[in-house]
């Protein structure tokens, strides 16, 4: 039977969850053998196929409309629906810009901060995604395997998408929970 | 008349997501295109309030490429602004933990990021363009990489218990004295790494050999360069001066980084969230300039280790001495870095002082603002803190490396995508050449969004009056 | 006793033991938050929630006592189900942000409540409303975004501390842990003794100088005793890297029961003191290094050719048994010296000493203040000195204590009403300090002593510093300021110096000075001595109330500093002595007004 | 009784929070403490005020007894039900013709009460429900009307004797913003104490708001049973305890309601503001300018004599319009 197909991306995090995924080193490759790596951050396909894959990954919180478009995209093309590392899971640091709202931290980036020069203002071009208040991405889609973890240990990675893969729903208790 | 819409959606191979928006003119060629980054955080405004001592544990949450570089700046900002410089040993150990994050980051972004495009081509088929591909192409070169990376995450795990964002180090020193038999292991396992270092710049020097043509058009363009150098003007990756060099390789200023806001601004552009550092008295965007592996060995007189200053050398020549201009060449600058990295290892390792017990300084003296300073694997980092009487921060302004390097990435995709990309059949090869021109630089959007993170490239192609006329996915 | 069914298993109890003590003899593990050992059951948190046979309800298990043959069940899927519902309740009230919190991974009571429930997520979203740090106290911080309201803070401040600090203000989901009327922590009633940070679950309240310096887990724990006053509180020494990090109360300690006041916890990690290094002999104006036996030698030629009667030795009262023992043989049963000296002034150790040889025992036990309903409180201030003394006292006062203090021993009338009223009281008790004794002769302290032993009164007798009471059963008394000799020999140890030692040691013409740090002292001396500190050098202590503590070592000394015993000892060799004198029967031979348990 | 003993009973005010009508609460905020309720056992027969064995009863209670001295135990059991004996003083409000304190024998059925005693449903409305037992009571429907009332059939139905608060509700009613509104009471009276209480009430509060305002999610039904249920089963006191019982009882006869505001955002009994809109009928509007000249916000334009407008988008929804309109000529739909 054909590998099961994984597709990942990453929303308000810090990338830090696909570090801890590559520090599986060697077991990548063993990895590879189990699954089939589709649109990752580190490979080249843009998009979770449209055909849908079976597990789909989403590390990062969503604090901005594009995020939004991603996670939903991202639930309706996978079968199953990780959410990796606290960002993803809680909401993560950077919900603790709800406390003062996206405004007033655009203003401080971007008027207030003391290396600002003149052209200090904030960037509103069409371009760009608007902010939103930062949650968990449960709180938008169905999230069916929690892997909390700042970021969660390669083995806890590894462990997961081996259940996974042999088309096991993950436990994810004791060692493999670690919220730190 | 050109009408085409490319969207390359988001840029792979590069931490975080970006855009790119090129414009068209009548005749299908490039009119101009803009760089994008596409997030935004907020640190510095809801780190206010926060005891300026956690600051060395939220701030690497920002990026966890490089967390040890914001564990570190945090650490330092925060010795400044409390005024407990850590013992010789600390230093040390932190310095250690820095290496250990170079050759991570470092041989990460060569052999799994950037590698794909180098080794398999930039018009290889995007489906296998990746590490995989890479595994099934040259797996023994695969696995060496791979074990580099992982000897840069034992290093940062030997000392702060885990390779993503570690607890080791706080204000005054480290926490954890290091063990003879970490440091045993350590350099047990450290000439394999060395070894590996250079089959990278053989094989990279092969690729150089083979692409003359296009390194010599891909995104070669002028700028100034900036980073931190020894007294000697040495590279320096942990701690010193910040030295900044004209395009001539001239150098126009050398400054504390604690004096940064005398020398560097920040320009905002209305269409990024990632904003423009340059070096003010040129203004923007004269005063624009580089950093990273290759703004760093442009401003370098030396290299204080004997295999990297080798290398250097062969570098300084590309260019008959003056700076080396070719984004490109940042692969190459990036492998000389991790050799230095590694040769540094060993000093450190072998220092007499690295197994001490007198890690932390409790002695605080306490003063109102505190600047941390850093080389981090894409450039110089600043973290900037004012605390008030009971140690909490008021003002937090960071200025992270990728931001430096905003101009030079406009410029070289503005660059390289009128070089490569024409219209109307657009094939998909030039758009990877065109992700490759931010690819090179090795952004860490993460970072610089803290501030910003999301830069899904697209490329837009508009009539002269600007409008958008058709969509194409790749 | 009774018999309790847990989950199946039959456990014996005690009768009026909680269905919590019964779980944890039987070895099943109840979460809770709110419940706390040492203070009143609350039954707040609802974490501990288990099934009783024949119950309509669940039943909190840290307040529902146990009771024959019942039967109760800890695991059941609506017991799990009411502690995740907590927990989840509990994550969505405030904001917890657990990869960067000082208690994470380990120390936070919370976060090892939910993953013994095998949570990975929060059904229910945070509301993200911030609440400002309270830093404005020197020693810890307030983080009202990770409090979980359980109040065991508030509990001990005023149930155990009898402070009443910390209270709450606003009610239901406003509520807000606050100090006083809700002004900065930094600002309040606060005496920075530290209980609340060790007694909260979470880290809402955070220790400022061990933050992030490592677990529980990662720090090596050393009990020892507390040499901050005379008590005998028991604290927990932990460290890491041979790097003192933080002090906390042992909390089975039969004195402090889990407490220590603002000295026994801060001051030694306030310590800024530089550290003697090496041995040092005055060169002119100059004091230059040396190695020991130089230094040995000079001292011991010294103390040869000066006369013993024109010789003073002075010793610290936080110098163990052991050093007070080889002190006392070498300089007075060997050298003879003229004065033995003790370095500070409090008389009440060698009066009650003087006095036991008159009246025997007649003194009680420290632990009688937690359960007394008036005390009278003579010539000591416990609000400085012996502060857990006074939190037994404080904590009775809502209670109805009655309390009379004289802290300067100046108000006479003050005893006389106690006198008078004493028939009042079914447990009465007098604590005297160092101004009483001060101020009176032996003739009032006789009268005093009969009055209190006819009228059943228990009488607390505070005997000043760590080890006063050890030395002057030893004969060390406090040093005789009148007395001038031309040589001093100081063991300093860790001692603060104040101005009566440096008055002392100025003196004499030849000064040898044994210290730890750097002083005035050390500064004037003509040799000085490295010494160890209290977590360096190990040895025994005699508590206020007769009780033999070992201050075991915590750290590794640092080089070339000696232990008294082996300088004196070495000292002693110089002169073909070899040290015998057992300091067990040193304290055994002497009568004592309170019975010693050795 | 055989003996000349006798005493005063003087009735004080209290503190006021509505938790200490909590007999434990009540005991702390007389000793001067927070008024918070403390475990039972002890129970304050055993261990009460300042730890001494407590006789804690309702001023109801102790203003029967001396009556039940004066007339006998014969007489007073003489009224009343098998197991609930006398009468019960009960506050008779909401959409009745009379309102009230009135004191009927235990057994009396709600019939009588709401109509008899009650005078029936004010201006010919129809009647929805009625609460009994104050704000943690429940909601019974035409069904119940026939019980009697008394402890056992009250407590068999899904709600209290409780305070002997007795609200009647027309079916101008909203069972939603009923269940919002009793939550909000027993949300901010919570002390604060027990987790389920203080964090479950304001939970459950947040998702009624949600709903009522049109904001509803499928979920929050789900989320709804599960904070109710959990919340009665794990506080501490009566007050969490009984909490949501007004949100239970309206989402087990009134489920409809709540499905009508979350799945097609509609208010079927035209109360939640952000579900309705006020719109003229140009059939009855006669141009008077009254609703023009008393709109707040000069949302209704129009000349005299006109047919007037409601400007949908300045609408506060204060309902002033619909109140003054003397030719019912403003819908609410």
């Amino acid at each position: 039977m054909a590998k099961p197909k994984v597709a990942s991306d990453w929303l308000a995090g810090c990338a830090g969850c696909h570090m801890s995924f590559l520090d599986m080193d060697e077991r990548i490759i063993e990895l590879t053998k189990l699954v089939e790596l589709r649109s990752t951050p580190i490979t080249d396909l843009k998009e979770p196929d449209e055909a849908g894959v079976d597990v789909g990954i989403l590390e990062g919180g969503i604090s901005n409309t594009y995020n939004e478009q991603v996670a939903i995209r991202m639930r309706k093309r996978s079968r199953i629906l990780v959410a990796l590392g606290d960002c993803a899971v809680f909401g993560g640091v950077p919900a603790m810009r709800n406390f003062y709202g996206a405004e007033a931290a655009l203003k401080r980036a971007y008027v207030e901060a003391e290396s600002n020069d003149d052209s200090a203002k904030i960037p509103s071009d069409p371009e760009l995604s608007k902010p939103v208040t930062v949650k968990p991405i449960s709180d938008l889609v169905k999230v069916d395997v929690f892997l909390p973890g700042c970021a969660p240990s390669a083995d806890a990675i590894f462990a997961v998408l081996a259940d996974l893969a042999n088309g096991k729903i993950p436990e994810v208790k004791d060692d493999l929970n670690d919220w730190h | 008349m050109t009408t085409t819409k490319i969207t390359i959606e988001p840029v792979t191979r590069i931490e975080g997501h970006a855009k790119i928006t090129v414009h068209m003119n009548e005749d299908g060629q490039v009119d101009h295109a803009y760089f994008h980054v596409n997030e935004f955080r907020g640190f510095e405004k809801f780190c206010e309030g926060r005891l300026v001592t956690e600051m060395q544990q939220i701030t690497p949450r920002i990026c966890g490429i490089c967390p040890v570089s914001h564990h570190l700046a945090a650490s330092k900002a925060a010795d400044a602004a409390l005024g407990c410089p850590p013992p010789r040993p600390a230093n040390l150990l932190r310095e250690l933990m820095h290496m250990g994050q170079i050759i991570q980051s470092h041989a990460m972004h060569f052999f799994e990021l950037a590698g794909p495009d180098l080794i398999l081509g930039f018009d290889h088929d995007p489906a296998t363009r990746n590490v995989v591909g890479l595994i099934n192409a040259d797996p023994e070169l695969t696995l060496k990489a791979i074990r580099l990376r992982k000897y840069g995450q034992a290093i940062i795990s030997e000392l702060g218990e885990r390779s993503i964002h570690p607890m080791f180090s706080i204000p005054g020193g480290v926490i954890r004295a290091f063990t003879a038999s970490g440091r045993e292991k350590l350099l047990m396992a450290l000439d394999e790494q060395i070894v590996t270092i250079q089959v990278g710049i053989k094989v990279f020097k092969e690729w150089m050999n083979r692409n003359m043509e296009d390194i010599n058009k891909f995104a070669v363009f002028p700028t100034g360069y900036l980073g931190l150098v020894t007294p000697h003007n040495s590279l320096e990756l942990y701690d010193g001066q910040i030295r900044l060099v004209g395009s001539n390789g001239v150098e126009l200023v050398k400054f504390a980084p604690k004096d940064y806001l005398d020398h560097i601004a920040e320009h905002v552009e209305n269409w990024s969230y990632l904003k423009f550092p340059y070096y003010k008295p040129l203004g923007f965007p004269d005063g624009a300039y580089r950093v990273g592996p290759l703004g760093r060995l442009n401003l370098v007189d030396q290299i204080d280790t004997p295999l990297a200053n080798e290398e250097f050398k062969l570098f300084k020549q590309l260019n008959h001495g003056l700076p080396v201009e070719n984004t490109l060449h940042y692969h190459y600058a990036r492998l000389i870095e991790t050799l230095f990295a590694a040769e540094r290892v060993r000093v450190l390792l072998n220092d007499p002082d690295i197994l001490s017990t007198d890690i932390l300084n409790t002695r605080q003296n306490p003063q109102e603002h505190g600047v941390g300073c850093i080389e981090a694997p894409r450039g110089t980092l600043i973290h900037d803190y004012h605390i008030n009487e009971n140690l909490q921060l008021t003002s937090v302004n960071l200025i992270v490396s990728t931001g430096h390097n905003n101009y030079a990435m406009c410029k070289a995709v503005d660059s390289v995508a009128k070089t490569y990309v024409h219209g109307p059949n657009v094939e998909e090869g030039m758009l990877n050449r065109v992700e490759h021109a931010i690819r090179a630089h090795d952004p860490c959007l993460s970072c610089s969004t803290h501030a910003v993170g999301q830069m899904p490239l697209e490329i837009d192609i508009l009539d002269p009056e600007g409008k958008l006329l058709k969509v194409l996915r790749r | 006793m009774i018999n309790v069914n847990i989950n199946g298993q039959i456990v014996e109890v005690e009768n009026g033991a909680t269905i919590l003590d019964a779980a944890k003899k039987a070895g099943a593990n109840i979460p809770s938050l709110c419940h706390h050992p040492k203070l009143h059951p609350y039954g707040a948190c609802r974490l501990c929630l288990v099934e009783v046979q024949g119950a309509r309800t669940l039943v909190p298990s840290c307040t529902a006592p146990a009771s024959d043959n019942m039967v109760v069940l800890t695991d059941t899927p609506r017991v799990k189900q009411a502690r995740k519902f907590v927990l989840s309740m509990l994550f969505s009230e405030r904001n917890h942000f657990c990869m960067y919190c000082q208690a994470t991974d380990g120390d936070c009571e919370l976060q090892n409540a939910a993953y013994a429930e095998d949570m990975t997520n929060w059904p229910f979203t945070p509301l993200y409303l911030p609440f400002a740090i309270d830093a404005s106290h020197p020693d810890f911080i307030l983080e009202n975004n990770r409090c979980i309201l359980c109040r065991r803070c508030v509990r001990v401040c005023g149930e155990l501390v009898g402070n009443f600090t910390l209270g709450f203000e606003e009610r239901g989901s406003a509520s807000l842990l606050v100090a006083d009327n809700s002004i900065p922590l930094g600002e309040s009633t606060c005496i920075s003794c530290g209980n609340c940070v060790q007694f909260c679950p979470t880290g809402a309240l955070i220790d400022r100088r061990s933050a992030y310096q490592g677990r529980q887990t990662d720090l090596t724990h050393t009990e020892s005793i507390c040499l901050d006053c005379a008590l005998g509180c028991v604290r927990v020494v932990l460290t890491r890297d041979n790097r003192l990090v933080r002090l906390e109360g042992l909390l089975d300690a039969e004195v402090n029961q889990g407490l220590l006041c603002g000295l026994g916890r801060y001051s030694p990690v306030k310590d800024q003191r530089k550290r003697v290094t090496t041995t040092m002999i005055r060169r002119g104006s100059q004091l230059v290094p040396a190695n020991w036996e130089e230094a040995l030698d000079v001292v011991a030629t010294q103390l040869k050719t000066i006369g013993s009667d024109e010789i003073s030795a002075y010793i610290s009262p936080r110098q163990s048994i052991e050093a007070l023992n080889a002190f006392v043989e070498f300089f007075r049963d060997h050298l003879q010296v003229r004065q033995l000296g003790l370095l500070n002034k409090d008389e009440t150790a060698s009066v009650s000493v003087r006095l036991a040889e008159e009246f025997g025992v007649f003194e009680s036990d420290v632990t009688v203040l937690s359960d007394c309903d008036a005390a009278l409180v003579l010539g000591a201030d416990l609000t400085d000195k012996h502060q857990v003394a006074g939190f037994m006292l404080k904590r009775q006062l809502p209670g109805g204590l009655k309390l009379f203090s004289d802290p300067d021993a100046t108000k006479p009338e003050m005893l006389e009403e106690f006198k008078n009223r004493v028939n009042e009281w079914q447990t009465p008790v007098m604590v005297l300090g160092e101004n009483f004794v001060k101020r009176s002769n032996l003739a009032t302290l006789r009268e005093l002593i009969d009055w209190v032993d006819g009228a059943h009164v228990r009488l607390v007798l505070l005997k000043g510093e760590a080890n006063a009471y050890a030395a002057a059963i030893n004969g060390i008394l406090p040093s005789d300021p009148s007395i001038s000799t031309k040589l001093a020999y100081m063991v300093v140890g860790d001692h603060y110096a104040n101005s009566n030692n440096i008055a002392s040691l100025q003196q004499s013409d030849f000064k040898i000075v044994q210290a730890a740090y750097q002083s005035e002292l050390t500064d004037i001396a003509d040799v000085v001595l490295p010494a160890m500190n209290w977590l360096e050098e190990e040895g025994h202590y005699l508590s206020t109330d007769g009780k033999l503590n070992l201050n075991h070592q915590a750290l590794q000394p640092i080089e070339l500093a000696k232990s008294t015993v082996e300088s004196v000892t070495r000292l002693a060799t110089k002169f073909g002595l070899t040290l015998t004198r057992n300091w067990m029967s040193a304290l055994t031979d002497q009568p004592t007004s309170i019975t010693l348990s050795l | 009784m055989g003996t000349d003993f006798s005493f005063d009973l003087e009735v004080r005010m209290g503190a006021g929070a509505f938790v200490c009508g909590e007999e434990t609460a009540l005991i702390a905020s007389i000793e001067g403490l927070r008024g918070e309720p403390r475990v039972r056992p002890p129970f304050p027969a055993q261990k009460g005020i300042w730890g001494k064995p407590s006789n804690i009863n309702n001023v109801e209670t102790f203003a029967n007894v001396p009556q039940i001295f004066l007339k006998g135990v014969e007489w007073f059991s003489s009224m009343g039900t098998e197991k609930s004996k006398g009468t019960k003083t009960f506050a008779l409000a909401g959409d009745v013709a009379h309102t009230g304190l009135i004191e009927v024998p235990f057994g009396t059925t709600l019939r009588e009460i709401v109509f008899d005693i009650g005078g029936g449903i004010k201006d010919g409305k129809k009647f929805k429900a009625v609460q009994t037992g104050g704000p943690m009571g429940g909601c019974l429907t035409e069904e119940n009307l026939d019980l009697a009332v008394d402890y056992e059939t009250l407590g068999q139905a899904g709600s209290i004797m409780g305070s002997g608060g007795m609200v009647v509700m027309d079916e101008d009613t909203c069972m939603v913003d009923i269940a919002r509104f009793f939550m909000e009471f027993t949300q901010d009276e919570s002390c604060g104490k027990c987790v389920p209480c203080r964090i479950g009430t304001r939970r459950i509060l947040e998702i009624l708001e949600r709903i009522c305002r049109g904001e509803g999610v499928p979920e929050d039904i789900d989320h709804l049973e599960l904070l109710c249920q959990q919340t009665i089963q794990d506080s501490l006191c009566g007050l969490g305890q009984g909490a949501a019982n007004p949100v239970v009882s309206t989402m087990k006869h009134f489920m409809d309601e709540y499905k009508a505001h979350i799945y097609e955002k509609r208010c079927p009994a035209k109360v939640c503001r952000s579900l309705i809109r006020f719109e003229v009928d140009p059939e009855n509007c006669t141009g008077c300018t009254v609703c023009a000249r008393n709109c707040p916000v000069g949302a209704i334009t129009g000349e005299r004599k006109q047919i007037h407008h409601i400007n949908d988008d300045i609408c506060i929804r204060c309902g002033i319009c619909h109140q003054v309109c003397k030719f019912d000529a403003i819908k609410i739909v």
